[in-house]
């Protein structure tokens, strides 16, 4: 069952077409990479979805928890974060100042039941809530080994922790679907087997579709279902990882010749 | 309807006397809010004490001629000059040791500084107003075909759009120019390549404080009473002005201070009975301006690439 | 050329750099590998004079230069590509290719390094007049590397020029440094991308949370079965 | 355990305060309970201002106007009906409210509404813009509110101001006042909206992918922040006894600015210090006003204004030494004090090394 | 109060003297600083005591000047406090006087409401309605029967005078139209060249401008540089030096009405006056500074007939009883409200010197 469909989305800044009628299809419980030369149109394509951008033309179709289709083109993201989506972003994007421990209880806010009053006030209500996200909170700081370093102001992690904590912060919101913009960047070979590892752990663990960008080709093709390539905002190729590898296209554009093995 | 009277009532003398009256006072406000979009364009900080450097300025041109006697065409040259001095030492004191510090202890630090400028100036010089130096050759009365004007009136635009022309060229062809823009954006990186950044910054406020002394020169002889809280509602003004246009950008702000000057007169001329909120004109048109573009008319676009 | 010895750095109270001493001869292709908030862009910003060091010593050409500001210190020959590429966003290409030469005088030289800069990237040469900040980010690391390269420095520090890039763009970046380290200059690499960087490297060293734990030249390194395990992965094909 | 503990060391010391409260009501003179008072007003409108300004992070210059609003409604209607006449000489008042009274509680609370209101309205337009230009946008909203009193003759009676408005010097009225808004500050901070709020200020776009209606939010702090700042600007018009336009000129803004970053963006209780430390510093600094005689000679340094000059002179330094403010974004609290009383040394070390 | 343990057996009185020595009103409050501490020179004791003065600055600033005077009340414990320039301030000060039941007297503070409903607070001077009042009669008199009013909106003491100039005016003329226009501007502003245009287009005999001298120097000159060649007529808050050192020569002929004069000083305390007066600051004093100096007579003179330097409410009574006392600004008596019944002298600009015009008495 598919839960995220582009309908030819296009996205254009002044004269610069980022996006070109894109169309892309996602099913739920796959890991669909989309890859693609710098400035391909990776990022706008997620900014699209998310809501961070409103798209020129076309529509983002999602299917939300009860099975009906949802267009969530150009709604705020705040509504699309709401309806299952949770994304990470390309620059880390925490709350730098905030603890680790706040960082995640914040991504809790939008399953808040109780009205502002009540929250204010500290009613009842509104703490039984309360204590519920602080477990699962802690169940999912403790996942990434980040529960000792709940304290900690988040920029001073290292990088490979807060590219973690950003993960683990949007899977706080309970999302169906999970974008992951270049999650290992950054990353050294070591640790990116590790993160791959996470991520497929957490795709089970969570019952979650990823959809992510990555420009390291171990992760890609790790464990992509699927990939989209993307070159001057339009699909050049999709399928396997197999096939992607094979696609002379591919290879010209961007992933070049490999010259040893 | 009542505008459309109000234009039909007019005779053309006092329409052309309305518009010489705007165009003087706007281009007045462009000059000192050049100065502001200077500071910000390179520090991103509002300078709260230009208003006061202006009334310093005024201050110093009438020790200048008053007190020392010394002929008009010196003592301005010596303001600039002084003034200038003036903006580099508040620079290095109150915002030099801040450079790395959060914005808003800078913006405190700037308030200080204007604080201390105006406490300062009301200490030594006292409350009470001076008059500023009376210029006959600027402050004469020239009528022409009806209109009465000023011949600082007519100086004012010459000499706004005169550093105008000279400040782009000096922010877009020149080597300093190109290391004011550099350092705006990142003065880390901009060290890297070799810049001074302290020498870069210091010639910004020297050059902000030289169009703060030359705009308070002709704001005075315009408008000649001085006192400490002098540059109080012209420094809001002119900020807004910059701000209308784009704070950062400087041809902004000359479109800026024309937009709110002309802006100004023209309101109290056709609406006369408005005449009590001439200064919320000032802000509506802002609030109307930045509610269609929030970074004002010139501004660049700071959507923030995700 | 450049000689560090003992340099400790911190953060308000945290140490990043623990007392690092090491070597970069003249015309080599040093690299410093490690995992993140190992120190590594520390090092570097230290060098540069962008964060001052507690202790140690750093010293250019037999000359010292820890006391120096930045600016002092690349008139010296030694130039950095930062982290992040932070290129002018407000400047076009060209401008920032100029502001890289700002120390220097010689126009007609500029104007020949541009067309050399330019030949190296053929893109940025269509981009002459685009504001660099709408470049995209491979064109933007391109541009980082140029406008370092423009102040003709006899050492070139980068950090991570392959963050965030095609896999394609990784090999231009790394064949160019190739390319000008034969043309003598000498430079010192900060890669995640271990492989790569040990292929080209000279001699490497290891860093770990503020201290060297390890060199060699690069093939060395690579085999190194520990070096493999922690940095280099299970190689899938 | 330690929740409880620190809960019952909170009312103790809030009983503690209230004592103190009526102590000074009742213990001390005019002057200093006037003092007294201000301090806690201005701690009100700090902490208002710090909820846009230091929490959501939106830098907003509006509290005078909102000021305006709440000291207007209780200039207007806790006049006695019998003495208006004598206000409004010049102009009479407009039949519609010229009989309307109020309690001043209940002006306070209608003040605060109406500027809620004002702030909701207002909110549309200006809170889409970012930093500076959103700083300007506020102030410039500040202004027109107080141009719009001053032109509103029949109502405000313009720039001749209200006066006779029941004088209010009870410390305890206004420490009642100013308790309240501290807990229900403090809790809202500390409740799931309060870090919506934070999260805002950290990375807006983050917030926004974290499911955070930005629009929504915001607004709401605006509002709270002018609802507070109406109840302060009606307790200050009390306490004044009259009110006029020049009161609330955009420069009165800067005084609460001063305040929170003196005190911390972003720290409740660095408001209140930030607001003791302003007021009451500016007291103290009075004898630098006065003709100071010393071994029989008059310094002539010492003479009015030079209080000023001091006072701009020391906030300088003050931000130049202490550049996130006295508290940073810390709070003051029961763990922290004790660990200093049982170690001040330690304690400033450390946090030191944290700052730098 | 405090009128429990000290005070008793000290050999001084302290008056709080309590101006804007700083801010925008700094001007007008060091004027009527110099007429005070004259007035303490030439009268330094009451009942054999020695009168101190407590000098106090209420920076222009309505919180400021609250704290200001209970500051004076409380610590300083002062018996009578004198002052202010600007009625907003006074009015601020005024519940805090009342409160402590320590009499205020007002030198330049005009507001009626300032007295209005304040047992304790007198003045000096007359009032907004009463000068608006005369100078509509002096325009009327001297044949105005189109006039424009410009009037500094945010400034209450010019939009006391106006209004009752208006009120006058249009009474005297029997048509609301002799009013052509009412313009505003703000405190502060600088330019008003936009109004001025329009009122020139509109051809008035006379324009009646009440503000702070600073900005209506400004104004005139620019009426002047406009072509606009009638009369201007405005209130005592022009009697000063800056009014004529700013406005030059394109205020002369502008004429005022004020408390004080000269050529009307009759009375012995005004020879005094003047002659310390030239000794102490060279110059002409304005009326401000005569009008403080008497402010402080009213208080010496309660406090002598009260009999008592301590007993604070009987001062008051005794103040508020003040009637033909012997002044500089002619003899004053305080009505019920406790304003200073007084005539009005109309003064104008020649020669860069304030030159005396007419007088028009209470009727
Ligand atoms: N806000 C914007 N304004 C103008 N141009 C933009 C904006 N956002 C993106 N672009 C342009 O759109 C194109 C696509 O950018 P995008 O960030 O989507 O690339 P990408 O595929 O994510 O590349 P990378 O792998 O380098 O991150 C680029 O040319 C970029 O300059
Ligand atoms: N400005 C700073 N303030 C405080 N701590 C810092 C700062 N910059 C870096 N650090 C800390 O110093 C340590 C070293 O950081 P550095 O950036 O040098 O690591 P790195 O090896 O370059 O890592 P990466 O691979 O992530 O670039 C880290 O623990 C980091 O959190
Ligand atoms: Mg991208
Ligand atoms: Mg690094």
């Amino acid at each position: 069952m598919t839960i995220l469909r582009t309908d030819g989305i296009t996205m254009r800044f002044g004269g610069v077409v980022a996006v070109n009628n894109l169309q892309i299809e996602i099913n739920e419980h796959e890991i669909v990479a989309l890859i693609g030369p710098n400035g391909a149109g990776k990022t706008t394509a997620f900014n699209m979805i998310t809501g961070v951008y409103t798209p020129t033309s076309g529509n983002v179709i999602y299917t939300d928890a009860a099975g009906n289709d949802v267009q969530i083109t150009g709604k705020k993201p705040s509504a699309i974060a709401k309806l299952g989506i949770a994304r990470t972003f390309q620059n880390i994007r925490l709350f730098k100042e905030l603890s680790v421990y706040e960082n995640v209880m914040i991504a809790k806010h939008l399953h808040l039941k109780s009205d502002f009053m009540s929250a204010a006030l500290h009613l009842p209500h509104y703490n039984a809530e309360q204590r519920q996200a602080e477990a699962e909170v802690e169940e999912l700081l403790k996942k990434v080994n980040l529960w000792d370093l709940r304290e900690e102001k988040a920029f001073s992690l290292p990088y490979g922790q807060q590219r973690h904590l950003e993960i683990v912060r949007a899977l706080a919101t309970k999302p169906k679907l999970l974008l992951l913009d270049e999650p290992a960047a950054g990353m050294n070979p070591k640790e990116t087997d590790e993160l791959t590892e996470f991520i497929s752990q957490i795709r089970d663990e969570y019952n979650l579709t990823i959809f992510m960008i990555e420009h390291h080709m171990d992760l890609v093709m790790g464990i992509s279902d699927r990939i989209y390539v993307l070159d001057f905002g339009q699909t050049i190729a999709s399928g396997t990882p197999l096939e992607i590898q094979n696609n002379e296209r591919v290879i010209a554009a961007y992933l070049g010749v490999e010259e040893d093995a | 309807m009542e505008f459309f009277q109000a234009i039909f009532n007019m005779s053309a003398a006092s329409f052309a006397q309305h518009m010489v009256n705007g165009i003087s006072l706007g281009s007045l406000y462009a000059m000192i809010a050049i100065g502001y979009t200077m500071v910000y364009g390179i520090l991103l900080m509002i300078n709260f004490a230009h208003g006061d450097i202006v009334m310093m300025a005024c201050y110093f041109a009438f020790f200048g001629i008053t007190v020392f006697q010394i002929p008009w065409y010196l003592t301005f040259v010596g303001v600039i000059i002084a003034t200038a001095l003036l903006g580099v030492v508040i620079e290095r004191t109150a915002y030099r040791p801040l450079r790395d510090a959060p914005k808003n202890s800078v913006l405190i630090s700037a308030i200080g500084a204007s604080f201390l400028l105006e406490n300062l100036a009301n200490y030594l010089f006292s409350g009470r107003p001076l008059r500023f130096p009376n210029i006959e050759l600027l402050s004469q009365n020239i009528a022409i075909a009806g209109v009465q004007v000023q011949a600082i009136s007519l100086v004012i635009p010459v000499v706004t759009m005169l550093c105008l022309v000279v400040l782009l060229h000096i922010v877009n062809h020149t080597k300093i120019g190109m290391s004011m823009r550099a350092v705006s954006k990142d003065y880390e990186i901009a060290r890297v390549m070799g810049i001074n950044i302290d020498n870069v910054i210091s010639i910004t406020f020297a050059i902000g404080s030289i169009l703060a002394a030359i705009g308070a020169i002709m704001w005075g002889i315009r408008y000649p009473g001085i006192t400490p809280l002098l540059g109080v509602m012209p420094g809001l003004k002119c900020f807004i002005a910059a701000v209308i246009g784009g704070i950062g950008n400087i041809k902004g702000a000359v479109l800026g201070g024309f937009i709110l000057g002309l802006g100004e007169i023209l309101i109290v001329a056709f609406f006369p009975q408005l005449s009590g909120y001439r200064d919320a004109f000032a802000f509506i048109v802002l609030i109307i301006i930045l509610f269609y573009k929030p970074t004002g008319l010139l501004g660049e676009k700071t959507t923030e690439k995700v | 050329m450049l000689k560090v010895e003992d340099l400790v750095v911190s953060y308000g109270g945290i140490e990043a750099l623990k007392g690092i001493s090491l070597d970069v001869p003249d015309g080599k292709i040093i690299t410093l590998i490690g995992a993140n908030g190992a120190g590594k862009s520390t090092l570097l910003r230290t060098i540069i004079g962008l964060v001052k060091p507690e202790s140690g010593k750093i010293s250019y050409n037999e000359k010292e230069i820890t006391a120096l500001n930045s600016q002092k210190i690349v008139t010296t020959g030694i130039t950095l590509v930062p982290e992040g590429r932070r290129v002018f966003s407000n400047l076009t290409v060209l401008e920032n290719l100029k502001i890289g030469a700002y120390m220097r005088n010689d126009k007609a030289e500029i104007e020949k390094d541009i067309e050399w800069i330019y030949g190296m990237f053929p893109r940025l040469q269509e981009r002459n007049w685009q504001l660099a900040g709408t470049l995209s980010g491979g064109e933007q690391q391109m541009l980082a590397v140029g406008r370092a390269l423009m102040c003709r420095p006899k050492l070139i520090m980068m950090d991570e020029p392959s963050l965030g890039l095609a896999p394609l763009v990784i090999k231009d970046i790394f064949r160019i440094i190739q390319e000008i380290n034969a043309k003598g200059m000498t430079i010192l690499l900060i890669e995640q991308n271990a492989n790569m960087a040990l292929k080209i490297a000279d001699w490497a060293y290891v860093l770990e949370t503020g201290r060297i734990t390890m060199e060699g030249t690069g093939k060395e390194l690579l085999e190194n079965p520990q070096i493999r395990e922690a940095y280099l992965g299970k190689k899938k094909k | 355990m330690a929740n409880k503990k620190n809960l019952i060391l909170t009312i103790l010391l809030l009983i503690g305060c209230f004592a103190l409260a009526w102590y000074v009501n009742f213990e001390t003179d005019s002057y200093i309970r006037r003092v007294v008072n201000l301090c806690m007003v201005y701690a009100i409108i700090g902490l208002s201002m710090n909820l846009t300004n230091g929490f959501t992070g939106q830098f907003s210059l509006g509290q005078a106007g909102f000021m305006a609003i709440g000291a207007y409604v209780v200039g207007i209607f806790t006049v006695p009906v019998a003495l208006r006449p004598a206000v409004f000489y010049a102009a009479p008042m407009n039949p519609l409210i010229a009989d309307i009274y109020m309690p001043l509680w209940l002006a306070l609370i209608v003040g605060g509404l109406l500027a809620a209101l004002v702030a909701f309205l207002i909110g549309t337009p200006v809170l889409r813009l970012r930093g500076d230009y959103l700083a300007v946008a506020t102030l410039g909203f500040s202004e027109i509110i107080r141009i719009v009193i001053t032109n509103a003759q029949t109502i405000t009676n313009g720039a001749l101001g209200i006066k006779d408005i029941p004088p209010l010097n009870d410390v305890r009225y206004i420490f009642v006042f100013t308790a309240v808004i501290f807990i229900f500050i403090t809790a809202l901070i500390n409740s799931s909206y309060g870090r919506a709020f934070k999260a805002i200020r950290e990375d807006e776009i983050a917030a926004e992918a974290m499911g955070i209606d930005l629009f929504k939010h915001k607004c709401l702090a605006f509002m709270i922040s002018a609802f507070f700042a109406g109840i302060g600007g009606g307790l200050y018009g009390a306490l004044l006894g009259t009110v006029d336009p020049k009161n609330f000129l955009f420069t009165l803004t800067y005084n609460f600015l001063l305040i929170i970053v003196l005190g911390g963006m972003g720290s409740i209780t660095g408001s209140m210090i930030g607001a003791v430390l302003v007021t009451a510093g500016l007291e103290f600094l009075r004898v630098f006003d006065e003709p100071l005689d010393l071994f029989g000679m008059a310094i002539p340094l010492f003479r009015p204004g030079f209080r000023m000059v001091i006072f701009s002179v020391l906030l300088m330094v003050l931000v130049l030494f202490w550049r996130h403010g006295i508290m940073g974004t810390r709070e003051f609290t029961w763990d922290k004090f004790i660990a200093f009383c049982k170690n001040p040394f330690g304690f400033f070390g450390r946090k030191g090394a944290r700052k730098a | 109060g405090g009128e429990k343990k000290d005070a008793a057996k000290s050999d001084v009185i302290k008056i709080g003297v309590f101006e804007p020595l700083t801010g925008d009103n700094a001007a007008g409050g060091e004027l009527e600083l110099r007429g005070i501490k004259l007035a303490n020179k030439l009268h330094p004791e009451v009942l054999g005591k020695k009168v101190e003065l407590v000098i106090a600055d209420n920076k222009s600033d309505k919180a400021e000047a609250a704290s200001v005077a209970a500051r004076l009340i409380e610590k300083d414990k002062v018996k009578v406090i004198i002052g202010t320039y600007g009625s907003s301030l006074a009015m601020a000060a005024g519940n805090i006087v009342k409160e402590n039941k320590i009499p205020a007297i007002g030198t330049s503070c005009t507001n009626p409401q300032v007295t209005a409903n304040n047992d304790y607070y007198f003045r000096a001077c007359f009032i907004d309605p009463f000068q608006g009042t005369v100078m509509a009669n002096y325009a009327y008199k001297n044949g105005a029967r189109k006039v424009a009013i410009i009037q500094e909106v945010s400034n209450d003491y010019a939009v006391g005078l106006a209004k009752f100039f208006k009120e006058a005016f249009v009474k005297l003329t029997g048509s609301p139209d002799s009013v052509i226009e009412v313009a505003n501007y703000q405190t502060g502003d600088k330019d008003f060249s936009a109004i001025l245009t329009n009122i020139k287009a509109k051809n008035p005999d006379a324009v009646f401008a009440p503000g702070n001298f600073t900005e209506s120097a400004l104004l005139i000159k620019q009426a002047r540089q406009l072509g606009l060649n009638v009369p201007f007529l405005g209130g005592d808050t022009w009697e000063t030096q800056e009014f004529i050192d700013v406005g030059g020569k394109d205020v002369e002929g502008a004429s005022l009405s004020t408390a004080f004069d000269r050529e009307k000083a009759t009375t012995e305390e005004a020879k005094k006056f003047l002659d310390a007066y030239v000794k102490e600051y060279k110059g002409e004093p304005s009326a401000l500074t005569a009008l403080a100096y008497d402010a402080y007579l009213i208080a010496i003179d309660g406090i002598k007939r009260a009999g008592t330097t301590t007993d604070s409410v009987k001062i008051r009574d005794a103040i508020a009883q003040t009637k033909d006392l012997e002044t500089v600004t002619g003899k004053t008596t305080l009505d019920k409200n406790g304003d200073a019944i007084k005539a009005a002298i109309i003064k104008t600009v020649k020669d860069g010197k304030f030159k005396y015009l007419d007088f028009v008495d209470v009727k």
